[in-house]
């Protein structure tokens, strides 16, 4: 049902999406995986960190001290085998909200990502040079932004690529039909990737929409569908890497639908005991995305106990070290309601301004 | 009577409605099995099953659009909006559509949809969960936008929107949910649109004010009492229709006005309330009318959102100034 | 790539959509339309009834004696076979605003649609029993209203089905997306018909979408997609009476792309001279879908010169009428801002609307 | 000087830009080889091509949304809404994103995007063409909103809005597009925004307008004067920023006020200015402003704008009795 164009590989099988890596680690003979070496070790390292930092601010939201925010944990392959299919000197991640890895691997900081869901303003702050918009919570509005800036690299003769998240609820809104048509027509430089987790909140996937497969929507946006295991670092790499590659070549977007698995709650507030059968979610953890790497790398002989603890110690560096600096901010003041609202800002508001920063609550 | 939290009476109204009337639905984002992200809707569709209380798609323009099509049916639906700052995503659904079908028709549509939608902040919440867009609806002839302050008014304000043979945007405060608490009969009883509630008696000056923002103007009021400052608090309780006799009745009494809301000062409803003053009851006025609001920024993230929402001492200092201002 | 399901019949091939009677009014051996005898005469009739009034209402606008509106001139058969094939005694007709032969069929006045355009509130009056929406000028707006409508029948038993007009600009709006979506998701019996003419003012087709056809969206909502001639009066009945029924039979929507050309400018305040190829114009001017039913009506001893003086006759008794109907509502007041807005008027308007119709402007 | 309708002066405006800035784009429906369905940017894409002259989509929230992101990337879109009232199909995109990103993103990303968008009445549109919806976007934080009412004014505020470095809501007036006429300089000026203009002076009362209603003022300014009464008409030129000292001025000068607006009464932008000047120059007023608006319903079909959109006659009532009203 999903027709890719002729020169595209064709991966249109909903009920078996692309996959190379299998959930055992294997792969199969003859196939050379497009992520290897130190990149994929790379790749490996940051899965592994996002997972740390997930299991550590889970921990610190129960005890008060971190906000509401939602775990990548599950879909770690989705997100980081499609930003590593990028060059962050040129290419640019447009995310929903669930997708640190792909932030960090284009340079966020992590202790931004802290300072945000610790509700500090100054958490918000892209610093210059790294090539991510904000986080979006108003779902599939960032889409359109990813195509006009798509859109506006070529025109400036850039030869960046967007990589635009968003999922399987998001995909529901209008804004996803409106920068699909758009950047088909503009053949924009965009790769969509709609994690498909099986849920949006408490709503399933089947209730979200009647489509057999997400990815069929392509068509009617002129552009290839491709399914791909979103579990497989491997398979959403490779594709993503020839979505990337049409992209910058001026052959336009791409939608990938990567069918993966929320197995946490849709964020610390939520209680998914409510809705998910756990057989279903257990089934699920049986196809962990890491584990299934951590196989491969130790059957290349790339991955080992005393490997596994190098790494381990380096993500808990940087977690802790993140932790701390975000800490040592010092709490967020009044003039956070203010700044950078305005490149120069009305009077009205430079009286406003005064008046609250000069008196608390 | 039973004490019940502002969400309880909000799941009481929704099951005595759809007990009674059968033409009562309800829809939205994670209404079914969830019962709501704040459970408002919890045990609904066990109760009324899922042709009634439907799971809807992540689509606000067409939850609200196609709730117009389900009361042109003959159907009573009840929305929720999971937030009201995602009602900007059916906006063009609401103001030009819903509000005016009936209008648009001639009156051949009826449109009695009410429009569930939580707002307000100092829950800690992520961007875009806050925000009090109460004043952009105000423009939309047709729409009535009613906001309970308390439980029991929560349970008699739904029950008459629901009721009502018109739209009704109902916005209920994120805050108030679990921590607004009162008697709630448990008998069917509705509280009428457009009728005022004078929250606390004073002389000396009037907070106007509704939804979550009355609980700190009554919290102002005490604190004001202690300084021998007599504060009279009204809840507005419905924008549109606007109690204007309440709202001069109440000016009349002190000549000294402050209006307090979450949204940002410029062209918010506050506004509305001044210039309504100014037009009724202008020569009664003691003292300028004070508006005591957010700044004209964004809500911001939880960790400064105690800055931006109006808190009592700013409600207690200007109610104080102007107390004490010679008249 | 359009694909319909199994037990539906598919017509899936974009450059040659589904034809029954050809451009010169022959019909294939063996095939049996749908739509036949009196029902295709009337058929004829009403055609020729909305052309003879575009024609008219053309010229009233020219004087300044009629407002800004859209002729159907040239999709024709596309709006009267759709709408042929619904029973206006428990079917609905939402239109956009080129849909007049729709309306006419559902038994709208046409003195309120020229009382719409003159301007009087009164025309956008839907009478009791008539079952259409009112006119939508904002665009695809309709199609969330229609979802709803079908569902809230279904919802109460009632076995009406909904047909929903949209054009080819409408189809790129946000609105189209979710309404067609949720319609597959509920199994609407709704029937979304999209005129498909070439243009949204200016804008020709080939702007509004990179896909070949926009039917191919179908798929993506978990709906059949179906590829129509759209000046092809029996073909359109046809494909509509089938998914009528589909939607009928509790099987879903469907959504039929009629392939068919604004042959007029947008509207009368339009010049397309501006933007239109005289020779796409003149070549869709040959396949006009009225002469086309003329022929084959000839052909089968169903029309002849006297039949067709004697339609020409009434309907020209029905547009005068209609107009002089209209012209007999003296001028609207200013009441008409105020009525049928609230079922129980709150004080500020009641008091408005003394201040208001006590005085002019 | 060359005399320019309004219409000419916006194009002029859109032409000199796009030659002195290669930045800058156009993007709206139809706005290419159409120029606009009113011909604002008639010839343009001739010149410019169609890489910076693009017909989009009939979809205003992808038109808005990729505005902010070509934004983002470096250029300087100007977006056409094709008319106001479909501006909320983006409302979403407008408020929570196009006004906010540049806050949302701690001020990496700067945001000079203008929207242009027609709006009001009695051109004999048909619906949702005229609405005048300006306070809904007033209550956006981070977006500017810009109203001229001359041809001047429309050409200088319309460089200095696609100058200015944050997002501008550019509204034009339908009915003063080709009826709107004046002295155009052709040199390169701008005029700033938030800065008010005195378009009539007098003693006696005071009229608020924008947009077009600002003719509407100088007409009934004329009948004043035949009567004797001398009125003073101030012509706000931009809501946000707004000229809270230009209108102190105007108030003190006569110390009675009408304001004058297209859009529904009750919470439009006549509430705003009311309240700020209950707030600025309360004790200057020598009787409650009058505000002089379409009523509270939804803009009616075009037999009966008529009546809707405040005339001549209505501001004209309303000064004469402030007038010769007692201090
Ligand atoms: C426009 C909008 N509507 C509603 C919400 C509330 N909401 C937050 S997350 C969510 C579910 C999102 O599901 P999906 O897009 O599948 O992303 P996931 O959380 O599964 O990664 C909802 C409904 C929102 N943030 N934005
Ligand atoms: C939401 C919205 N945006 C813009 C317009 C202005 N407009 C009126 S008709 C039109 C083109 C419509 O094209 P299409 O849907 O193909 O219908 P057609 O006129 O061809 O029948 C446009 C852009 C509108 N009416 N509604
Ligand atoms: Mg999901
Ligand atoms: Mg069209």
């Amino acid at each position: 049902m999903v027709q890719a164009e002729a020169h595209f590989p064709a991966r249109q099988d909903v009920s078996a999406p692309h996959c190379i890596l299998a959930p055992d680690g294997t792969i199969a003979a003859g196939v050379t995986p497009t992520l290897s070496g130190s990149d994929l070790a790379d790749a490996m390292e940051l899965m592994l960190l996002t997972r740390m930092f997930d299991d550590k601010a889970m921990r610190l939201q129960r005890q008060g001290r971190f906000g509401t925010f939602s775990q990548v944990r599950g879909q770690e392959a989705a997100v980081t085998g499609s930003a590593a299919a990028l060059d962050p000197s040129r290419d640019w991640v447009v995310p929903q909200y669930r997708e640190l890895p792909a932030l960090l691997r284009q340079g966020f900081p992590l202790e931004h990502f802290i300072l945000y869901f610790l509700g500090d303003p100054r958490g918000a702050e892209v610093p210059q040079g790294v090539r991510c918009l904000p986080l979006n919570i108003a779902l599939a509005s960032q889409l359109p932004h990813a195509v006009g800036l798509a859109w506006g690299l070529r025109r400036q003769d850039q030869d960046g690529v967007v990589l635009a998240y968003f999922g399987d609820g998001a995909s529901s809104e209008g804004d996803a039909h409106e920068a699909m048509n758009l950047a088909g027509i503009l053949k924009a430089p965009v790769v969509f990737l709609l994690s498909n987790n099986g849920w949006a909140i408490s709503t399933p996937r089947s209730k979200q929409s009647a489509a057999t497969s997400l990815a069929a929507r392509a068509p009617g946006y002129g552009m290839p569908g491709i399914l791909v295991d979103g579990n497989d670092l491997l398979a959403v790499h490779q594709v993503t890497a020839e979505a990337v590659a049409r992209a910058r070549a001026g052959d336009g977007p791409t939608l990938i639908e990567a069918i993966t698995y929320r197995v946490g709650p849709h964020n610390t507030a939520d209680d998914p005991s409510r809705y998910v059968d756990p057989a279903e979610r257990d089934s699920w953890l049986g196809r962990d995305p890491i584990s299934r790497v951590e196989q491969y790398l130790t059957t290349c002989g790339l991955w080992s106990k005393s490997i596994a603890a190098a790494v381990e110690e380096r993500n808990r560096e940087t977690v802790d070290g993140a932790l701390a600096a975000a800490a040592s901010r010092g709490a967020p003041t009044a003039d956070l309601l203010f700044d950078h609202l305005y490149a120069d800002a009305p009077a009205r508001i430079r009286r406003q301004r005064s008046e609250f920063t000069g008196q608390g609550r | 009577m039973p004490i019940m939290t502002m969400l309880d009476a909000i799941r009481e109204a929704l099951t005595m409605e759809m007990e009674r009337d059968e033409r009562v639905m309800v829809l939205g984002q994670d209404v079914g099995r969830l019962g709501g992200v704040f459970r408002a809707t919890d045990g609904l569709q066990d109760r009324f099953g899922e042709q009634r209380v439907v799971d809807m798609p992540l689509a606000e323009a067409v939850i609200a659009g196609s709730a117009l099509g389900l009361a042109i049916s003959g159907l009573i639906p009840v929305v929720e909006m999971q937030f009201l700052g995602f009602s900007h995503q059916a906006f063009h659904q609401i103001g030009p559509h819903i509000a005016r079908m009936r209008y648009r028709s001639q009156g051949r549509f009826r449109v009695p949809l009410t429009i569930r939608a939580p707002f307000g902040g100092l829950v800690r919440t992520p961007e875009h969960h806050c925000d009090a867009y109460e004043a952009q609806f105000a423009q939309f002839p047709g729409l009535k936008i009613v906001m309970p302050a308390t439980a029991y008014d929560a349970k008699g304000l739904l029950l008459a929107s629901i009721r009502d043979e018109d739209p009704v945007l109902f916005c209920e405060p994120l805050r108030g949910y679990r921590l607004i608490k009162g008697e709630v009969p448990s008998e069917d009883y509705t509280v009428p649109l457009g009728k005022a509630r004078i929250a606390c008696e004073g002389e000396d000056v009037t907070i106007i004010a509704w939804s979550a923002m009355v609980q700190t103007a009554e919290r102002a009021a005490a604190v004001l009492a202690e300084e021998g400052i007599s504060a009279h608090v009204l809840d507005l309780r419905s924008l549109v229709p606007l109690d204007v006799e309440g709202i001069v009745a109440a000016v009349e009494r002190t000549g000294r006005v402050v209006i307090a809301h979450e949204a940002p000062l410029t062209a918010g409803f506050g506004a509305e309330i001044v210039a309504t003053i100014n037009d009724e009851v202008f020569y009664r006025l003691e003292a300028p009318v004070v508006r005591v609001t957010a700044p004209d920024t964004p809500y911001p993230l939880a960790g400064v959102e105690d800055f931006y929402v109006p808190g009592v001492d700013r409600l207690v200092a200007a109610a104080r100034d102007l107390a004490r201002m010679a008249a």
